[in-house]
C-alpha cells in the first residue's frame, strides 16, 4: 500500500521539476514583490512539508507498530492520560508558536512589499473592461498622456505606481512574476506598486471571474531600459502612420464607414471610440484581443472575421465583410506599427 | 441488548412553560436568526452610511411622527402581553382569550401605522442606497409584524375553540407573548436607525 | 392684464403722412437723447449713488438710441438697453397687444426681433424661416419671408432644441445663420439672397444657433455642437460676398487659435505656446468643444471684439485631463485680423458643462478710484466677473447666486477654486451640485441700465447631480459621457430676475420665478425692464425696485430676447416672441418623457411640470400704449 | 455512580396542581411492566410512517426523512461530480472547444453551488437528523414536521437549480456570484435571480434543521446525559447548527439585497447611487467562511465517533475536543476578510484578519492531536470506515496547511483565486468532509439499513478514491503558483499548462470511477449485504443500542445514560426508564445542563401540510424571480397552509 | 396520450425558456437578414397587409441576452446621447406611446438601419445586423413593450428611471425617478 502511494506521488515529483519556469509563474520571480513572494512561499510550503510529514509519522506509528487488534474497549489509565496531555500540549503550543512565527513573517512581509513604489516616477492607470484592459499613462502634461491597451510597457529597475479600477465588473490584475495580484473594482481605486528587475516580458492574466470570456484577458509587462521605454512612449504617442498601400488606403476609409469607427479609436483618424482597445498601434502589440491570438496577419484577419469564433460572448461584433473589405482592413490595420 | 429498568416518569407532568418547554428553545433559536438577519441589515446601512461621507445622500430627512407612534403603542402594548404571560402560565382561559384579542387589536394599530411610516420616509427604495436601506429595515422589520400578528389571530381563534383548553395552547401562548417581546426589542435601534440616525449627520 | 382688454391696433388714423412724422420723431428724439445724456449725470446725481453715475457704456460702443434695433443685443456694448421713455414705470400698466403674428413653428423662440426703419425681422427656429414685416402699414402685414430650406438632418445633431437666436442688419442687409450651417445676407427690402456661405457641417454634428454681429464689414459667426465632439470657431466672413476672411479656433495649436505675439494674456495660466494642444490628452482638442454659440461684443475704441468660448467636450472630465485651453473662456480678438489680444479662462478643466459664452457688457466705469474700461459678465458658473478689457484682469467675481462647485475665484492667479466635494468623475453619482450644467445664467441675456447702475439679470436657480459615464466619439453623435439629473436650487424656485449693482458688487433686488427665467431681458430709459417666464408671461418691472408693474399672458412659454422700439407713428412699442422650448423647455417643445431624469441632458428632471403650464407655439407679440 | 442518582425520583418534579382551565387530562396505557412484543406492537401502531403515497408523504420520522435527506444529496453529489467531470474534459487540454464559454460558466457555478448548497451542508445535516435523535436517545427530532418541510424545501430548490440548467437558465457567476457581475447590469435575463432565491430557500431548510438539532440536543436527551456526556459527534452538531444561525442569514441577507438590487431596482451594491459592491463581499463571506466550518465540523463528529470504535478506547481529550469545536465555530467568524484581501482592503485590518485566520489552526491542531493520541494509545482495528479517516488525515492536514499560507496575507496576493486555491478547498472540503462522510456511510450503513457495506469493495474504494483525489488535486497547487486562474473555460497553448491538466483531468476520471464503485457498493451491499445485528462495530453510543435499522420509535424504552460510552459501560444490561404512553407520540423532555427528566410531551403526528407548505413557499420564491409581487400573492397560499399545519386535528397528540 | 401531453409541457417550457436566455453571439444567417420593408404608415389601400414578422425579430425581441447588450450598445454607440434613457432630448423620447415611424421591433430596426429624415442618423452600414436588432429589442423594452421576465433592469449607474422590467408601473411610483 505504502508503495501504492509512492507511484501516485512519484508522477508529482516528475512534473515539480518540469514546473518553475514559464512566463506567468509566481515561482519564478522576476521584481522584488514577486522574489519576496516566492521566498515567503518557499518558506511556508518547506515548514508545511515538515509539520505535515510529523504528524504523518504520528499517524504512521501506532499502526507500525501496533501489537494486537483490539477487541473489548480499553479503560482509561488516568496517569497514561495525564502523560499524553502533556505531549498533546507542547504539540498545541508548538503549533501556536508556529503560527505566530509565521503571522510575523506575512506581516513584515507585507511591509517590504509596501516599501518597493513609495518613490514611483511613473504611475499607470489600469482600467479594467470586459474583457480586456485600458492602460494609460499619467503625465503632468496632458498631451502626454497615452492610452493604450492590454500592455504594459514599463521601465525596468524602476518602481511603478499602478492605479487599478473598473468601469464595468470586477477583475484583478495579476503579474505573477512580478507582483501578488489586486482587484480592479467598480467605485474603487486599487494602488499597486510593481517593479521588474530585468527588461523582459511578463504575462498575467485576469484572476477574479469576470463573465464570459474571463479566460482570454490576459495582458503583458513589458519591461525595459528606460532609454527604450521613453523611445517607445514617444512612438506611441504620435498618431497612427498614414495607410501605406493602395489596399490599407481602401481599408482606413472602410475602418472608418464599417463598425470598427464605432468602438475604435485610431489616433489621426475621426474613429475616436474608447469602449474598445485603442489600435492606434496595433500591429506595436504582441497580442490580439488581450492575449488571446499572436500578432500576426492571418490572427489579425481571423479575429475581424470571426471574433465570436475565437473569443465567444466577447464585445467584438462580426462585422460582416466580404474578403476584400476584411484583407483591405488588415492591411491598414498591420501597418499600424 | 437487555434492559434494566431505572427509572420512572410516569409521574411527569405533560406540559412546561418557558425555558422548560423545546418550543419557548425553538422559538429563541429563530429569534436568534432573524436577529442576526437585522444585525447584518443594520450593518450593511452602517457599512454604506460609514463608505459616504454625503451620507444620507442628501435626501429629505424622514418624518419621525408615524415611527415614533408605531415606537409607542409597541412599548405600551408590552404591558398587556406580559399580564397575558402571566394569566397563560395560570392557565386560565378567559383572562388569557381577552388578553389575545387586547393583544390582536395592538398588533394590528402598529401595523396601520406602519402603512404611514413609509411614505413618512420621503425617500423611495430605488431612489438612492440610502433610500433603499431604509426601506430594507423598514421591510424587514414588517414582514416580522405581519407575521406575528397573523400568528396572533390564528391563535386567538384557536383559543376560542375547544382545542384551546390544553396546557399546550397556554404554552403556545407564553411563545407568543415572547415572540412579541422580540418584534418590539428589534424594532428599537432599527427605530433609532431609520429616524435618528440621519439627523445625526 | 389691461392690455388684454384692448386688442385693436390704435394709431392707424396717423398713418398719413407717417413717414415724415417718423423722419421727425427720430430726429427729435437724437435732440433729445444728447440732452439727456448731457445732463444725465446731473440728472441721476440727485437719486442715485454717485458710483452708479460714474458706470456707463463707451459711447463708441453704445452710440444714442435711434429707436430702431438692429442688433439682438441693442449696441456692441451689449448693454440691451432703450433710451425711450414713452414707456415709463407710470403708464407700463397701460400697455397692450398692438399686433400678433404667428411664426408658424413650434420650437423655441430664442431669437430677438429686429426692427430697422419700418420693417421688422424675423427668425424662426429651425427651419429658419426669415419674416419681414411691415410696421407701416395696420397689422403688420408680411412684406416678404425666405425659406433657406436648411436639410432636416440637422435637428437630430441641434443639441438643445433646434433654436435660432437672431439676425442682424447691416448695410441694407440682413445676415442670419440656418441651423445646418449656412450664414445667409439678404437684402434687407426685398428679401433676395445676396450670398450664401455653408461654413458647418452637420455630419460631424456642427451647428449654428447663435445670432451673428457685424462689425466693420465682416460677419462674425461661431458654431454649435460641444455636445458633439465639434471643434469651436469663430469666422469672420466678409460682408460683401460671404468669403472666410479669418478663422479662429476654440482649441488646438496657436495658429488656429490665432494667438500670436500680440497675445498678451494677463495670467500665467494662460501663458505659453500651444496651450490648445498641451492641455489635452493627444488629439483630444480636435474632438474638444470651446464652441462659440454665444454672444460677441465690440469695442470701437479699442477696436476689439470679446467672445467666449463654450464647454470642453466631453463633460465627463475624466476623459481629458488637463486645463482643456480654450474652452470655457474668453477672448479679446483684434476685430480686423481675428488675432487673439487676451484670454482668460473661466473654468479650468471644467467640471460641469459651463460654457464661457454668455453676453459680456462693456462699460466704462471708476475701479478702486481708477476709470476702467470693463467688461461685465454674468457667467454660467455662478460669478459675475468685471475684467480689464484692455487686458483680461479680472478685477471682481462675485457669486450672484447660489455657488457650491466652486469657492470662488483667486484673483491672484485668476484661476477658479473648485470644490473637490463636486468633481465628477466616472461611475459616481455627485450630489447637489450648484449652478446645473445649464448654469447660473445660460445663454440668456441680461440687460444694464446706465440710468440706474444695475445689470438685470434673467437666470436659473438648480442644482444637479451628474455622474460621469464612459463615451464613444462617434462624429455626428453626441460626445457627452455624463448622466445628469438637475432638481430645483435653494429655496425651490426655479428661476430668477436679479438686478445686480454693478458698482457695490451686491444683488439690488431678486425676483423668483417658479420656472427658470430662460428670455432675454431689456430696459429701458423709462425705468422698465421687460423679461418673460416659461409660463407664458411677459412681464415689465420696475428697474429701480423690481415691483411688477405689468404682466401679460401669451400664448407659450417665453424664451425669446424682449426688445423695444420706436415705431413708424412715433409711439414706443415692445416686442416679444412667445414660444416654448430652448433646453429647458425642451421638454415641452421635444414631447420628452418626464419618467426619465436624465433626458435632455437631465433638464427635463427639473422642468416635469412644464407641460401642465404651457405647450409650444411661436408667436410674436407687441405691446405698446393706448 | 448508579443510574438512580441521574433520574432519582427527587428530581422528577411533581405536575402542577392548580393548572386552570386544562381539559382534564386522558390516560393512556403506559410502557410500565408491558412485556416487549405488545410494546412493540403499541408503539409501532403509534409512530409507523402511514402506508400509501400520501403515508409517505405526511411522514415525519426522522429516519424516513433523513433517509430522503441522504440519498438526494447524494443524487446531487453525483450531478455536481458530473459537472466536475465535464469542466475536466475541457480543461484536459489548451484551447479544447468541448464546451463554450457560456456553458462552462453555467457548470462551475452549478458545481459549486450544488456541492456547497445541495450536498455538503445538506448531507451532513441530514446525517445528524438520522443520528442525533439516535445518539441522544430520544424518540424523533424535535419539530417532526418542521424538518420534513425543511426536506421538502430543500429538494424543491436543489430541483429548481437544476430544472433551471437543463432549461439555460442556470446562475453563470460563480458560486458567490460577485456583484456588479451578478447584479443588474451584467447578468441579463434570471440567471442570476436563481441563484439569489435557490440560495435564500435552500438556506431556509438549512436553518430549520439547525434549529431543530439544538432543540433535540437542549431538550430530548435521555436522562442522565449531561453535557459532560454528550457524545463528541452531537456536539459537533450542536455547535455546526449554532454555527448556521448565525451564519446562514449573512447568505440570505445577500441573497436578498441581490434579488432587491435586480427585480425592484434598490441601490443596496450599486457604487454611483450610494451602495457598494465590496459590502456584499463582506456580508457574503461572513456566511461563506463559516460555511467552511459548517461543512468541516460535522465531519470531525464523524471522526470523533469512528476513532474511537476501531480504536478500542474513548476518545483522547474529550473536554479537548468539546472546547476545541466551540472555539472553532466562534473563530470562524472572524477571518471572513481573509477572503478578500485582493480587493485591497487596509493593510492593518488585513493583518489582523491573518491573525486571526492563523489562529483557527490552533484549536483545529488540538483536534488533530487529540486523535492522534487515541489512535497512539488504542489498539486499532482497521476497517473501511478508518481507512477513509486515516485519508482524512493525509488530506485535511495538507488543506490545513495550505490554509495557513492563504491566511497570509501577501501570500494569498500570489495565490488567491488560482489552482492553488482551488486546490486547496478542495484538500479541506473533500480531505476534511468527504473522507469522514464515506468513512461515516461505511461506518453507520448498518444501521441504516440492517446490512454490512463490502470490505474488500471499501478497500478497493478507498484507495481509488485516495489515489484519484491527491492526483486531481494535488498539481493543482503546482498549476495554481504557475499562474493559472481559477474559473477559466480555456487556457492558452503556451502557458504550458497542457501535461499537467491532462494529468489532473485523468485523476479527476479516477476519482469519479471510485465514487461509481461506491454506489455500487451502496446498492449491493443495500440489496445483498450480510446482516448486521445491533452493533456490528462493537461502539459505545447509543445508536447502536436499538436495532438495525431502528423500529419507527427508536428505543422501546428510553435509555438511561450513565456514561460517556453508554454501551461500553453498561455491557449486560441497559438501564432504560419506563412510564410513557404507548398510545400517544410521547417522549421525554430532560433539562438542558443536566438531562433530568422533565417532561413528557407529545411529539407531532405525519401531516401532509408541511408538503403543501414547501410547495406554497417554493411556489411563491419561483414566482418571485419574475414579480416582486409574488410575495404578496404567495403570502394567502403559504399563510392557509401553515394555519393547516399548526391547526390541532383532535389527536391525543394535540390535546396536551 | 396523458404521458405525451406531460412531456410536451417541460419541452415547450424549456423551449419558451431557452429562448429567453439564448446566448448566441454569432450571427445566425438561418434566421434571415430581417431586410424587409416596412412600412412608416398603417394605411394600406387594398386591405390590410399582414404584420411583418421573422424569425430574426423573433429570436431578439424577447431574448433577455440581447436585450441587455441591446441596452450596453444603446450607451456605446451614444444613442442615448440623444434619446437620454428613453426620456429623449435632442431625439424624441422612446419610452412613451408615441412612435413616429411605427413601433414594431421591424420598424425601429429600419429606424437605425436606415435613418429617419428629421435628425436620426443611418447606421445600416456602421452597425452589424444583429446588433441592430439587440438595439430595437432594448428600445421596445425601454416602453414597457418586453416580456418582463426578459426585459433588461437598471444600470449600474445614476438612478434615471425604474429599472425597465417595472417601466409600465413606473406611473404608480409617483415621485420616484
Amino acid at each position: 500500500m505504502k508503495r501504492l502511494a509512492f507511484m501516485a506521488l512519484a508522477p508529482f515529483c516528475v512534473l515539480l521539476l518540469q514546473g518553475c519556469a514559464g512566463w506567468q509563474s509566481a515561482l519564478d520571480p522576476k521584481g522584488p514583490a514577486a522574489g519576496e513572494l516566492a521566498w515567503l512561499i518557499w518558506f511556508f510550503t518547506a515548514l508545511c512539508a515538515v509539520v505535515w510529514v510529523l504528524v504523518m509519522i504520528a499517524l504512521a506509528a501506532p499502526l507500525v507498530m501496533r501489537s494486537r487488534p483490539g477487541d473489548e474497549p480499553l479503560l482509561l489509565n488516568a496517569g497514561a492520560e495525564r502523560r499524553k496531555m502533556r505531549v498533546v500540549v507542547s504539540a498545541v503550543g508548538l503549533t501556536a508558536i508556529i503560527l505566530i512565527g509565521l503571522t510575523l513573517l506575512s506581516f513584515f512581509a507585507n511591509r517590504t512589499l509596501a516599501a518597493i513604489g513609495s518613490d514611483a516616477a511613473l504611475t499607470i492607470r489600469v482600467t479594467g473592461h470586459q474583457w480586456w484592459w485600458e492602460v494609460r499613462y499619467e503625465n503632468a502634461t496632458p498631451s502626454r498622456i497615452l492610452t493604450t491597451a492590454n500592455e504594459v510597457h514599463i521601465p525596468a529597475g524602476e518602481p511603478v505606481r499602478l492605479l487599478l479600477t473598473s468601469t464595468d465588473v470586477i477583475h484583478s490584475f495579476w503579474i505573477p512574476s512580478l507582483a501578488g495580484k489586486l482587484d480592479l473594482i467598480p467605485g474603487h481605486m486599487n494602488v499597486l506598486d510593481i517593479k521588474a528587475d530585468k527588461p523582459g516580458v511578463y504575462r498575467g492574466q485576469c484572476a477574479e471571474f469576470c463573465g464570459a470570456q474571463h479566460a482570454n484577458m490576459g495582458t503583458f509587462i513589458i519591461a525595459e531600459p528606460r532609454s527604450k521605454f521613453d523611445a517607445w512612449l514617444n512612438d506611441q504617442l504620435q498618431p497612427a502612420g498614414a495607410p501605406a498601400s493602395g489596399e490599407a488606403k481602401a481599408g482606413a476609409d472602410l475602418f472608418l464607414k464599417r463598425p470598427c469607427v464605432m468602438c475604435h479609436r485610431i489616433g489621426g483618424t475621426p474613429a475616436g471610440g474608447t469602449v474598445a482597445p485603442d489600435l492606434t498601434h496595433i500591429a506595436s502589440r504582441k497580442t490580439l484581443a488581450a492575449g488571446t491570438l499572436t500578432m500576426s496577419r492571418g490572427n489579425l484577419a481571423a479575429w475581424i472575421a470571426d471574433p465570436q469564433g475565437i473569443k465567444p460572448g466577447s464585445h467584438m461584433p462580426v462585422a460582416d465583410l466580404n474578403g476584400d473589405e476584411l484583407n483591405a482592413i488588415v492591411a491598414y490595420l498591420e501597418g499600424l506599427k | 441488548m437487555k434492559q434494566r429498568a431505572a427509572a420512572d416518569l410516569s409521574g411527569l407532568p405533560t406540559f412546561g412553560h418557558g425555558p422548560r418547554s423545546p418550543t419557548w428553545w425553538g422559538t429563541l433559536g429563530f429569534m436568534a436568526l432573524e436577529g442576526t438577519g437585522f444585525a447584518l441589515a443594520a450593518g450593511a446601512y452602517l457599512y454604506l452610511a460609514l463608505s459616504w461621507p454625503a451620507w444620507p445622500l442628501s435626501a429629505p430627512q424622514p418624518n419621525h411622527w408615524p415611527g415614533t407612534i408605531v415606537t409607542i403603542l409597541f412599548v405600551v402594548s408590552l404591558v398587556p402581553n406580559h399580564i397575558l404571560h402571566r394569566y397563560a402560565k395560570q392557565c386560565s382561559m378567559v383572562p388569557v382569550r381577552i388578553g389575545l384579542v387586547v393583544m390582536s387589536l395592538l398588533g394590528i394599530a402598529p401595523l396601520v401605522v406602519r402603512w404611514f411610516e413609509f411614505p413618512a420616509l420621503n425617500i423611495y427604495w430605488d431612489t438612492n442606497a440610502y433610500g433603499s436601506m431604509l426601506w430594507v429595515l423598514l421591510g424587514l422589520h414588517t414582514t416580522h409584524l405581519i407575521t406575528d400578528v397573523g400568528d396572533t389571530i390564528v391563535l386567538t381563534v384557536l383559543m376560542f375553540t375547544r382545542h384551546g383548553y390544553s396546557g399546550r395552547r397556554f404554552g403556545d401562548v407564553g411563545d407568543n407573548v415572547f415572540y412579541w417581546d422580540f418584534v418590539v426589542l428589534t424594532w428599537i435601534p432599527i427605530y433609532l436607525l431609520i429616524y435618528w440616525a440621519p439627523r445625526l449627520g | 392684464m389691461k392690455g388684454t382688454l384692448h386688442p385693436a391696433p390704435a394709431g392707424v388714423d396717423a398713418a398719413q403722412g407717417a413717414r415724415a412724422l417718423a423722419i421727425w420723431n427720430s430726429f427729435r428724439t437724437c435732440i433729445f437723447s444728447v440732452m439727456l445724456l448731457a445732463c444725465g449725470p446731473f440728472l441721476s446725481g440727485a437719486s442715485e449713488p454717485p458710483s452708479a453715475a460714474a458706470i456707463a457704456p463707451p459711447a463708441t460702443a453704445a452710440p444714442p438710441d435711434d429707436g430702431q434695433w438692429t442688433m439682438p443685443a441693442k449696441n456692441y456694448a451689449s448693454t440691451r438697453f432703450s433710451e425711450l421713455t414713452e414707456i415709463n414705470e407710470g403708464n407700463v400698466k397701460n400697455l397692450q397687444v398692438a399686433f400678433t403674428f404667428s411664426t408658424g413653428v413650434n420650437k423655441g423662440q430664442e431669437a430677438a426681433p429686429l426692427v430697422v426703419g419700418n420693417i421688422m425681422y424675423i427668425v424662426t427656429p429651425f427651419p429658419n424661416i426669415i419674416y419681414a414685416l411691415d410696421l407701416s402699414r395696420p397689422g403688420a402685414p408680411m412684406k416678404w419671408k425666405y425659406e433657406p430650406n436648411p436639410e432636416p438632418a440637422a435637428q437630430g445633431v441641434a443639441c438643445c432644441d433646434v433654436v435660432n437666436r437672431g439676425a442682424a442688419f447691416a448695410d441694407g442687409r440682413i445676415f442670419f445663420n440656418t441651423l445646418d450651417g449656412h450664414t445667409i445676407a439678404l437684402d434687407a427690402n426685398t428679401g433676395k439672397p445676396i450670398w450664401n456661405a455653408h461654413i458647418g457641417n452637420i455630419n460631424i454634428g456642427e451647428t449654428i444657433t447663435m445670432a451673428p454681429l457685424v462689425v466693420k464689414g465682416k460677419v462674425l459667426v461661431g458654431n454649435s455642437g460641444g455636445e458633439m465632439g465639434v471643434r469651436g470657431w469663430v469666422k469672420a466672413l466678409d460682408a460683401g460676398d460671404g468669403h472666410v476672411v479669418w478663422t479662429a479656433y476654440g482649441t488646438g495649436p496657436d495658429k488656429d487659435v490665432l494667438i500670436g505675439p500680440d497675445f498678451k494674456p494677463h495670467y500665467d495660466m494662460d501663458k505659453g505656446t500651444d496651450l490648445g494642444v498641451t492641455t489635452w490628452p493627444p488629439e483630444a482638442w480636435k474632438i474638444g468643444g470651446g464652441n462659440m454659440w454665444g454672444w460677441i461684443s465690440y469695442d470701437p475704441d479699442l477696436n476689439l471684439i470679446f467672445h467666449g468660448t463654450g464647454n470642453p467636450g466631453p463633460w465627463n472630465p475624466d476623459l481629458r485631463p488637463g486645463d482643456n485651453k480654450w474652452t470655457s473662456g474668453i477672448f479679446a480678438r483684434d476685430a480686423d485680423t481675428g488675432a487673439a489680444k487676451w484670454f482668460y479662462q473661466w473654468s479650468p478643466h471644467d467640471l460641469h458643462d459651463y460654457d464661457g459664452i454668455n453676453e459680456q457688457i462693456l462699460l466704462d466705469m471708476t475701479w478702486q478710484g481708477k476709470p476702467r474700461k470693463v467688461l461685465v459678465r454674468p457667467e454660467r458658473n455662478g460669478y459675475l466677473y468685471i475684467l480689464d478689457r484692455t487686458t483680461g484682469e479680472v478685477l471682481s467675481a462675485t457669486a450672484y447666486g447660489p455657488v457650491n462647485s466652486s469657492k470662488g475665484v483667486d484673483l491672484k492667479t485668476g484661476r477658479l477654486i473648485a470644490n473637490p466635494d463636486k468633481r465628477t468623475g466616472t461611475g459616481k453619482v455627485v450630489r447637489d451640485i450648484c449652478p446645473t450644467a445649464s448654469g447660473l445664467k445660460d445663454w440668456q441675456p441680461s440687460a444694464f441700465s446706465p440710468k440706474t447702475g444695475l445689470l438685470y439679470i434673467p437666470h436659473n436657480n438648480l442644482c444637479m447631480d451628474e455622474e460621469g459615464v464612459e463615451v464613444n466619439y462617434i462624429a455626428g453623435t453626441p460626445y457627452v459621457g455624463m448622466n445628469v439629473r438637475m432638481i430645483p436650487g435653494p429655496g425651490g424656485n426655479r428661476g430668477a430676475f436679479t438686478a445686480w449693482d454693478v458698482a457695490a458688487a451686491k444683488p439690488a433686488w431678486v425676483l423668483k420665478e417658479n420656472f427658470p427665467v430662460w428670455s432675454g431681458t431689456v430696459v429701458t430709459a423709462g425705468d422698465v425692464a421687460f423679461y418673460g417666464t416659461m409660463e407664458g408671461w411677459f412681464k415689465a418691472v420696475s428697474a429701480r425696485t423690481g415691483d411688477l408693474l405689468w404682466q401679460f399672458k401669451t400664448s407659450s412659454g417665453i424664451i425669446g430676447q424682449p426688445i423695444t422700439y420706436r415705431g413708424p407713428d412715433g409711439h414706443q412699442y415692445v416686442a416679444i416672441l412667445s414660444g416654448v422650448g430652448g433646453w429647458a423647455g425642451a421638454i415641452v417643445s421635444g414631447d420628452l418623457d418626464p419618467r426619465d431624469a436624465t433626458a435632455a441632458l437631465g433638464f427635463v428632471n427639473a422642468m416635469k411640470d412644464l407641460k401642465n403650464a404651457t405647450t409650444a407655439g411661436g408667436t410674436l407679440y407687441v405691446f405698446r400704449l393706448p | 455512580m448508579s443510574s438512580a442518582d441521574v433520574t432519582g425520583d427527587r428530581h422528577i418534579q411533581e405536575p402542577d396542581p392548580a393548572k386552570g382551565d386544562l381539559a382534564p387530562e386522558r390516560e393512556g396505557p403506559r410502557d410500565t411492566g408491558m412485556d416487549d412484543a405488545s410494546l412493540h406492537r403499541w408503539l409501532e401502531r403509534t409512530w409507523r410512517t402511514p402506508s400509501g403515497i400520501f403515508g409517505a408523504l405526511s411522514s415525519v420520522d426522522h429516519k424516513v426523512i433523513a433517509r430522503r435527506y441522504l440519498i438526494t444529496a447524494f443524487v446531487f453529489l453525483c450531478l455536481g461530480g458530473l459537472n466536475a467531470v465535464a469542466m475536466r474534459i475541457q480543461l484536459s487540454g489548451p484551447q479544447r472547444g468541448l464546451i463554450g464559454p457560456d456553458l462552462y460558466n453555467q457548470l462551475f457555478t452549478m458545481h459549486g453551488v450544488t456541492m456547497m448548497f445541495l450536498f455538503a451542508v445538506p448531507i451532513v445535516q441530514a446525517t445528524g437528523i438520522y443520528l442525533v435523535p439516535l445518539m441522544v436517545g430520544t424518540r424523533n427530532i424535535a419539530f417532526p414536521r418542521l424538518n420534513a418541510f425543511s426536506y421538502w424545501i430543500y429538494v424543491s430548490g436543489g430541483a429548481f437549480a437544476w430544472v433551471s440548467f437543463a432549461l439555460n437558465m442556470a446562475p453563470d457567476v460563480g458560486w458567490f456570484a460577485y456583484v456588479p457581475l451578478s447584479g443588474p447590469e451584467f447578468a441579463s435575463g434570471k440567471r442570476a435571480d436563481v441563484w439569489a432565491q435557490m440560495i435564500t430557500y435552500t438556506e431556509v431548510s438549512s436553518l430549520a434543521v439547525a434549529v431543530a438539532t439544538i432543540v433535540t440536543v437542549f431538550k430530548q436527551r435521555a436522562p442522565g446525559m449531561s453535557l459532560d456526556k454528550i457524545p463528541l459527534y452531537v456536539w459537533a452538531m450542536l455547535v455546526t447548527s449554532f454555527v448556521v444561525v448565525f451564519a446562514m442569514p449573512a447568505v440570505m441577507i445577500t441573497s436578498t439585497f441581490l434579488i432587491l438590487d435586480r427585480l425592484v431596482g434598490t441601490h443596496i451594491f450599486n457604487p454611483a447611487e450610494g451602495g457598494d459592491a465590496l459590502l456584499f463581499q463582506h456580508l457574503f463571506w461572513f456566511f461563506g467562511h463559516p460555511e467552511v466550518y459548517i461543512i468541516f465540523l460535522p465531519a470531525t463528529g464523524m471522526v470523533s465517533s469512528i476513532i474511537p470504535a476501531f480504536a478500542r478506547r474513548p476518545t483522547f481529550g474529550h473536554l479537548g475536543l468539546v472546547l476545541s469545536l466551540f472555539a472553532v465555530g466562534l473563530l470562524s467568524f472572524g477571518l471572513w476578510v481573509h477572503h478578500m484581501f485582493a480587493t485591497g482592503l487596509p493593510k492593518l485590518g488585513a493583518s489582523f484578519f491573518t491573525a486571526s485566520s492563523m489562529m483557527i489552526a490552533i484549536p483545529n491542531g488540538v483536534q488533530i492531536f487529540c486523535w492522534l493520541a487515541t489512535l497512539w494509545d488504542g489498539r486499532p482495528v482497521i476497517r473501511t470506515p478508518l481507512l477513509f479517516v486515516f485519508g482524512f488525515f493525509f488530506i485535511f492536514v495538507i488543506g490545513g496547511l495550505t490554509g495557513v499560507m492563504l491566511a497570509s496575507v501577501p501570500l494569498d496576493l500570489q495565490v488567491h483565486d488560482t489552482y492553488f486555491v482551488v486546490a486547496h478547498f478542495h484538500y479541506v472540503l473533500i480531505g476534511g468532509s468527504v473522507f469522514p462522510l464515506l468513512g461515516a456511510a461505511y461506518f453507520w450503513f448498518p444501521k441504516i439499513s440492517g446490512r454490512m457495506m463490502s470490505e474488500r469493495l471499501g478497500r478497493w474504494h478507498f484507495w481509488l478514491a485516495f489515489i484519484g483525489f491527491n492526483a486531481a488535486f494535488f498539481p493543482m497547487h503546482l498549476v495554481g503558483l504557475w499562474g493559472m486562474p481559477r474559473r477559466v473555460y480555456t487556457y492558452p497553448a503556451e502557458l504550458g499548462w497542457g501535461n499537467i491538466n491532462l494529468f489532473i483531468s485523468a485523476g479527476a476520471l479516477l476519482f469519479f470511477l471510485s465514487f461509481v464503485l461506491f454506489t455500487f457498493n451502496l446498492v449491493h451491499g443495500a440489496l445483498k449485504g450480510t446482516s448486521a445485528g445491533n452493533n456490528p462495530w462493537d461502539a459505545g453510543t447509543l445508536e447502536w443500542a436499538t436495532s438495525s435499522p431502528p423500529p419507527s420509535y427508536n428505543f422501546a424504552r428510553i435509555p438511561v445514560v450513565t456514561h460517556i460510552e453508554p454501551l461500553w459501560a453498561e455491557r449486560e444490561a441497559l438501564p432504560v426508564a419506563t412510564g410513557l404512553r404507548v398510545d400517544a407520540r410521547e417522549l421525554l423532555i430532560s433539562t438542558v445542563a443536566e438531562a433530568y427528566p422533565d417532561i413528557r410531551e407529545k411529539s407531532a403526528t405525519p401531516s401532509i401540510w408541511p408538503l403543501l407548505a414547501a410547495l406554497a413557499v417554493g411556489g411563491t420564491f419561483l414566482y418571485s424571480i419574475f414579480t416582486p409581487w409574488a410575495i404578496v400573492w404567495g403570502a394567502a397560499p403559504i399563510a392557509i397552509t401553515l394555519i393547516g399545519w399548526f391547526w390541532p386535528k383532535g389527536d391525543p397528540e394535540d390535546q396536551e | 396520450m396523458r404521458q405525451a401531453l406531460a412531456m410536451l409541457l417541460p419541452l415547450t417550457l424549456a423551449l419558451v425558456a431557452c429562448q429567453r436566455e439564448e446566448r448566441d453571439t454569432r450571427p445566425q444567417s438561418a434566421l434571415g437578414s430581417g431586410e424587409q420593408p416596412t412600412p412608416v404608415t398603417t394605411l394600406e389601400p387594398g386591405g390590410q397587409r399582414p404584420s411583418p414578422t421573422d424569425n430574426k425579430a423573433a429570436s431578439f425581441e424577447a431574448n433577455a441576452f440581447h436585450m441587455s447588450e441591446g441596452k450596453r450598445l444603446f450607451s456605446w454607440f451614444n444613442c442615448s446621447g440623444c434619446h437620454a434613457n428613453g426620456g429623449g432630448g435632442m431625439g424624441p423620447a422612446l419610452m412613451d406611446e408615441k412612435w413616429l415611424y411605427g413601433s414594431s421591433i421591424e420598424s425601429i430596426h429600419a429606424t437605425i438601419r436606415d435613418g429617419r429624415p428629421n435628425g436620426m442618423p443611418s447606421f445600416g452600414q456602421k452597425i452589424p445586423d444583429d446588433q441592430m436588432w439587440e438595439l430595437a429589442a432594448y428600445v421596445r423594452a425601454l416602453g414597457g413593450n418586453a416580456p418582463s421576465s426578459a426585459a433588461p433592469q437598471r444600470n449600474d449607474d445614476m438612478m434615471v428611471h425604474p429599472s425597465e422590467n417595472r417601466l409600465p408601473d413606473a406611473a404608480t411610483l409617483g415621485k420616484s425617478p
